[in-house]
């Protein structure tokens, strides 16, 4: 069996299927199913602005992770759905990552969504990024007296991280504030597992933006990765039945 | 045919629709509307009440309420919030409603908690004085005059059918026929220009009719609303009050709304009600964090710990085994032939150093001594660590290959097939560096799975004859055990459950005792509070579903 | 215009090393400059990153902000780190006692903290989760695992006991797989929709 | 010991106590250590940067190298420029192109990385379990190598299946909004269990970990208190 020749097919696959479902058949979010998660963060974001509390927003440790390809790209991806306008104006949110990469990134998205309707005096220190240190260890350090600073209402975690930011969650928790977790790394969902209600585990963190911000463009991603799913299911399974009968 | 209408885009979408299909807005809570029955639609969803479809517990607390009783009417009854004007209609009503209305009183929760909110901030208008009144008035007054030069014309002329009209012909039998023909102005058609005025137009106009009083013989049917405004001199916003409009004695004028005005009311005259009414702040909770339970553990834990570190006694707890990955890598580095090359790969942060040192002690130091060491690290302090550890040792390293920035060429190497010679040769010079090498081993220190999966993967298939050994935390243990079945990597060492068998200088004597068995009681700590927490919530804590 | 030049190098970058795979010799020099740029961008991403860090303490130490005695500690802490960097080269024994001393108590402490948090938190386990299949199974594999590491239970590996708990210590890898398998539809289609420009972080919205 | 083993073992001694008095709550100490900690470690990562990639990679050769190499260095350094600009709020689309650059080669690597690195050989180690010349290799766990293939098969379908993203097409309830159709949710429902034990066994892993600091720490502080009163 030609494996290469396999991934190949199905990155095709995977193109063709994306162009055909955004600029062709048009498919509804209602396709897709619900998570109690959104519900809960979109509540939690809109007491913590209320409030007057502020909310942290982890973009992961990389932006390239050779296990979990793609977390780091899809943190970013999510983070302008969380820069909506009450976050922009509110002035208590913070974007933090210990990759110099992801930070670059992220305050490009912000300045991109500020030069969108704000004047420079208006966007100046609204929405911080946070570079609590440079090594993931040395970011949970440093963001630990950060959230101990402020009251906290709201932490998401997005991208790739380690078990330490059980850390950060129990400093939210005891603030009486929230903790959302898309938690892709696998030591990250054994860790977060615990005290963390609002956890997306595996695959369903790439759903963070689909999820917060319906759009067809982003409902036909999900219902490719949901075709190409089904479509590997089958193949192991008929490629386990082939392999036991000496065809593969 | 029903349908929901979205309430962010005001999009139609089909009866099973979860989320609305245009812009996704959440679709959980909508009433059903149907356009095909005006009437029904009329009576369900375009009365001029203050109790809306916004109101979300509601629906749900109807469908609860009609499985129970037996519904009379399809449709979304009208409620008398304020409890005042029982007319003979309500005499007929079903019980499931009348169900509805106790609990709209008593309760604080579903319908309940808005309906008193209501109520709440109608009695607090009865009691506002008589200047609030006066200024009211002649506030409205000025509005009058300047909506009426500017108003639309015609919608004077379109006056709806008299509330006290006839009965219709048509029978209908159920209260919710007769209410529905008793509220007759929801039976009027929009008028084409109505769209076109603006908030203050029909403001005004509602302030007219409701000046104007309604028939008390409707008082119980259909909501009287008085919408009161206050201009305040300190504040950029007004204040809008609900009360009672029968006080006012102004000639009584009809009001002609469209459907969508009505909604607009419905939604504004809830949403002032609701903003006016005092509520109880949701008080901040800092200091949640439940001190004496974390103290007792940390003092379990930590004491535990102490007691058998620094009391100079061995418990009767299990010795450590020898496991067989551990003796593998033991047994591999001891057949390394003379003047071998051995490749250390460094791949863990400073936090693991005490682990990685307790595994990696015995097996560095079962080195033959003609074993020439080359060193790479891939994590950003490795050079530092190798250096430490390699001298505490005594192990002089033959090459340095210095640091491999490990996230960066090892997503390179996967996505350009690093594990080709081929691919070395556009690699930077580190990198290729260690690809030009022929090591007779290779030992990986690693913290993390995934990174030393990687390496296993690409090593594997670059040099499948070498030896390839693990020296890991256990936290990355587990997801590595697959490659050691797979006879991709020849043994493995995770953590000290697989080091602490094997006999080294370091292991050995009291204290390596102590510290294995320091490490079986923290272990036991952590099962018994598993345990524990499962007690404590036998019956208790199951706070959601299957789905996360 | 700006977003038609993002999107054009895109294509051309992504398109130009995902070529590579079929024509790597032919492709050889141009994925070796590709790599190469991105290395050095990487870096200095890097760089840019601890410009922030040291930008958001200078600005506190310059505003006379609460905390400031640790923003002046992290400032000369830095300073020294680098100035002795290259003075004395990462090589040098003094510097490495000098990083080492600091980062191991730190960060190994860290971690003694999270085996309290832990701890606690194994404590919530069901108030939070609930009595789901997953809880449940979360719950066993955890007991059963720490016992094993404990080394309460050793059986000969060859006997049908040993072979038994073999077979439930791969257990956990069917899980794994299956999440990685997952996760890498996911980095597959994450990929694709920024090789598409659908997401378009660089700006240029 | 030598005095400076002595005084750096007193430099980490004082860290520990401070980091660990964490425990009863964020402090003055607490954040004195790890602020030492953050900017002793940006200075270190950026000396690494420097001396390690950026040297070597971009200044040396450009000082020193031929004029061929200098001009293939014109795109990294013109690059690093238009990024470092990019930096300041009013020329901050003087970064979309490197950027867009970075972002051209993160998705590449991520597809690739994806698709070869961890769909193509995770997906073939399920299959190769199913090869009967491994089932009969050795005959006395021939069994125990079917049902390891099956559990394999059955259980990675089943993780797969609780991660679709479809709902159930003919919804019977409100809670159906959650549910996947049929088959899929049966199959998620065993998926869930492997993912819990998954989960339980990484995080028994974890706490080990962290507990072996944990003692590590303790073991560290009774040497020195044991040197320090010892000493007196």
């Amino acid at each position: 069996m030609n494996w290469a020749l396999t991934g190949w097919v199905f990155i095709g696959l995977g193109i063709v299927l994306i162009i055909v479902l955004i600029w062709g058949i048009k498919v509804s979010p209602a396709f897709l199913r619900t998570l109690p998660f959104t519900k809960r963060l979109i509540e939690s974001r809109a007491e913590t602005v209320e409030c007057g509390r502020y909310q942290q927003i982890f973009l992961g440790d990389n932006l390239l992770s050779q296990t979990y390809p793609g977390l780091g790209l899809s943190a970013l991806g999510a983070l302008p759905v969380f820069l909506d306008g009450e976050t922009l104006v509110d002035g208590n949110s913070r974007v933090s990552s210990p990759s110099g990469e992801i930070l670059v990134f992220a305050q490009q998205i912000l300045q991109s969504r500020y030069q969108d309707g704000f004047s420079e005096p208006l966007a100046e220190d609204l929405v911080r990024i946070g570079p609590y240190g440079p090594t993931p260890i040395s970011f949970i350090a440093g963001l630990l007296p950060a959230l101990t600073r402020q009251p906290y209402g709201t932490l998401v975690l997005l991208g790739d991280y380690g078990p330490q930011a059980s850390l950060a969650v129990k400093a939210v928790l005891d603030q009486g504030g929230r903790v959302f977790a898309a938690a892709g790394s696998i030591t990250s969902q054994a860790a977060l597992f615990l005290n963390v209600r609002d956890i997306l585990l595996g695959e369903e963190v790439f759903r963070v933006s689909e999820v917060m911000l319906p759009d067809p463009q982003k409902t036909a991603t999900i219902l490719v990765e949901d075709i190409l799913r089904v479509l590997l299911i089958l193949l192991l399974v008929i490629g386990a039945g082939l392999t036991m009968v000496g065809v593969l | 045919m029903p349908f929901l209408i979205c309430p962010d885009c005001g999009a139609e979408n089909p009866l099973t629709a979860e989320i609305c299909q245009v812009c996704g807005a959440s679709l959980a809570d909508v009433i059903p509307m149907d356009m095909d029955n005006s009437e029904a639609d009329d009576g369900e969803n375009d009365e001029f009440t203050l109790f809306s479809a916004e109101d979300k517990d509601l629906p749900e607390l109807l469908n609860d309420l009609k499985q129970d009783h037996e519904p009379a009417g399809g449709g979304l009854p009208e409620i008398d919030l304020a409890g005042e004007g029982e007319s003979s209609e309500v005499d007929d009503t079903p019980e499931w409603l009348d169900v509805i209305r106790k609990r709209a009183h008593e309760e604080l929760d579903a319908a309940g908690e808005m309906t008193q909110r209501i109520v709440a901030a109608q009695e607090s208008l009865t009691r506002q004085n008589e200047e609030e009144r006066a200024d009211y008035a002649s506030w409205i007054e000025e509005l009058r005059k300047e909506t009426r030069e500017e108003a639309v014309s015609g919608t004077e002329g379109q006056e709806e059918e008299p509330l006290e009209g006839p009965a219709p012909e048509k029978a209908k039998k159920d209260w919710l026929s007769r209410v529905r023909k008793a509220s007759g102005k929801l039976e009027t058609h929009d008028e084409p220009n109505a769209a076109s005025r603006n908030l203050l137009d029909w403001l005004v106009a509602l302030e007219e009719e409701q000046t104007g009083g309604m028939p008390s013989g409707e008082a119980g049917v259909t909501q009287p609303v008085d919408l009161r405004q206050r201009a305040h001199a300190d504040e950029s916003t007004r204040e809008v009050r609900v009360g009672d409009g029968a006080q006012q004695a102004v000639a009584p004028k009809r009001l002609d709304l469209s459907r969508e005005e009505r909604e607009q009311a419905d939604l504004l005259a809830t949403t002032i009600a609701d903003e006016s009414t005092a509520r109880p702040v949701q008080p901040i909770t800092f200091g949640r964090r439940r001190w004496w339970v974390e103290f007792i553990l940390a003092f379990f834990l930590i004491g535990g710990i102490c007691f058998v570190l620094f009391s100079g006694r061995l418990f009767l707890l299990p010795e450590p085994p020898v496991t067989s990955g551990g003796q593998a890598v033991l047994n591999s580095v001891a057949d390394l032939p003379e003047d071998a090359e051995l490749l250390l790969v460094f791949d863990y942060q400073p936090a693991f150093a005490g682990e990685l040192e307790w595994v990696a002690a015995p097996v560095l130091e079962a080195l033959p001594d003609s074993v020439k060491v080359s060193v790479i690290s891939t994590s950003a302090s490795g050079p530092l660590l190798a250096d430490s550890m390699l001298e505490r040792l005594e192990i002089i390293p033959a090459i340095d290959l210095g640091y491999l920035p490990a996230e960066a060429f090892g997503a390179y190497g996967l996505a350009a097939g690093l594990a080709s010679t081929q691919a070395a040769e556009f690699l930077p010079k580190g990198a290729s560096e260690l690809f030009e090498g022929e090591f007779h081993g290779i030992l990986i220190l690693s913290d993390n799975a995934e990174r030393a999966r990687v390496w296993v993967e690409q090593l594997s298939v670059l040099t499948p004859e070498t030896p390839l050994n693990l020296l890991v935390t256990a936290q990355a243990g587990p997801m590595l055990r697959p490659y050691v079945d797979s006879g991709q990597v020849t043994g493995m060492m995770a953590g000290i459950s697989d080091a602490a068998g094997l006999e080294t200088s370091r292991t050995q004597g009291p204290n390596a005792s102590q510290r294995w068995q320091a490490y079986q009681v923290g272990l036991l700590t952590l099962i018994g509070v598993l345990i524990l927490g499962v007690l404590l919530n036998l019956r208790g804590g199951a706070t959601q579903g299957d789905d996360i | 215009m700006k977003k038609v030049f993002g999107i054009l190098t895109v294509l051309l970058v992504g398109l130009t090393v995902l070529s590579g795979y079929f024509f790597q010799a032919q492709l050889s020099p141009v994925l070796a400059l590709i790599f190469q740029t991105g290395l050095v961008l990487f870096s200095a991403a890097g760089l840019i990153g601890i410009g922030y860090l040291l930008v958001l303490h200078i600005r506190r130490v310059i505003r006379g902000e609460k905390r400031i005695i640790q923003s002046v500690v992290l400032l000369i802490a830095f300073l020294i780190a680098l100035i002795a960097g290259f003075v004395l080269t990462p090589q040098s024994t003094l510097y490495r006692d000098l990083i080492l001393n600091v980062q191991i108590p730190v960060e190994a402490s860290l971690l003694a903290v999270l085996a309290v948090t832990l701890l606690y938190a194994s404590l919530r386990l069901i108030r939070v989760r609930g009595w789901t299949p997953m809880s449940i199974a979360f719950l066993g594999s955890a007991v059963f695992s720490l016992v094993l590491n404990s080394g309460l239970i050793q059986v000969s590996e060859t006997s049908l006991g040993g072979r038994i708990l073999a077979f439930l210590e791969r257990l956990p890898l069917v899980g794994a797989r299956g999440i990685l398998i997952g996760m890498a539809l996911g980095g597959l289609v994450m990929g694709l929709r920024y090789l598409l420009s659908l997401d378009r972080p660089y700006g240029g919205e | 010991m030598t005095i400076s083993d002595y005084i750096w073992s007193l430099v980490g001694f004082l860290l520990t106590i401070m980091v660990l008095s964490y425990l009863v709550g964020d402090n003055f100490f607490f954040r004195l250590a790890v602020h030492l900690f953050i900017g002793l470690t940006a200075g270190y990562v950026a000396v690494l940067l420097v001396r390690q990639i950026l040297l070597p990679q971009l200044v040396i050769p450009l000082v020193n190298g031929s004029s061929p190499q200098r001009f293939w260095l014109v795109l990294p350094l013109a690059l690093v420029l238009l990024l470092l600009v990019g930096q300041i709020p009013k020329f901050s689309a003087a970064a979309i192109i490197p950027l867009a650059y970075l972002a051209g080669l993160a998705a590449a690597i991520v597809i690739g990385g994806a698709v070869f690195g961890t769909l193509l050989p995770q997906s073939r180690s399920i299959l190769d379990a199913f090869d009967p010349g491994r089932w009969y290799a050795l005959p006395e766990q021939t069994w125990l190598r079917i049902l390891d293939a099956v559990v394999m098969l059955f259980g990675t379908v089943g993780v797969l299946s609780y991660f679709h993203f479809g709902r159930k097409i003919k919804r019977e309830s409100q809670n159906d909004a959650g549910k996947r159709p049929l088959i899929l949710e049966g199959l998620g429902k065993v998926g869930q269990v492997f993912i819990g034990v998954t989960l339980g066994a990484v995080f028994a892993g974890i706490f080990s970990t962290a507990l072996i600091a944990l003692i590590d720490r303790l073991v560290f502080i009774g040497e020195m208190l044991t040197r320090i009163f010892g000493g007196l």
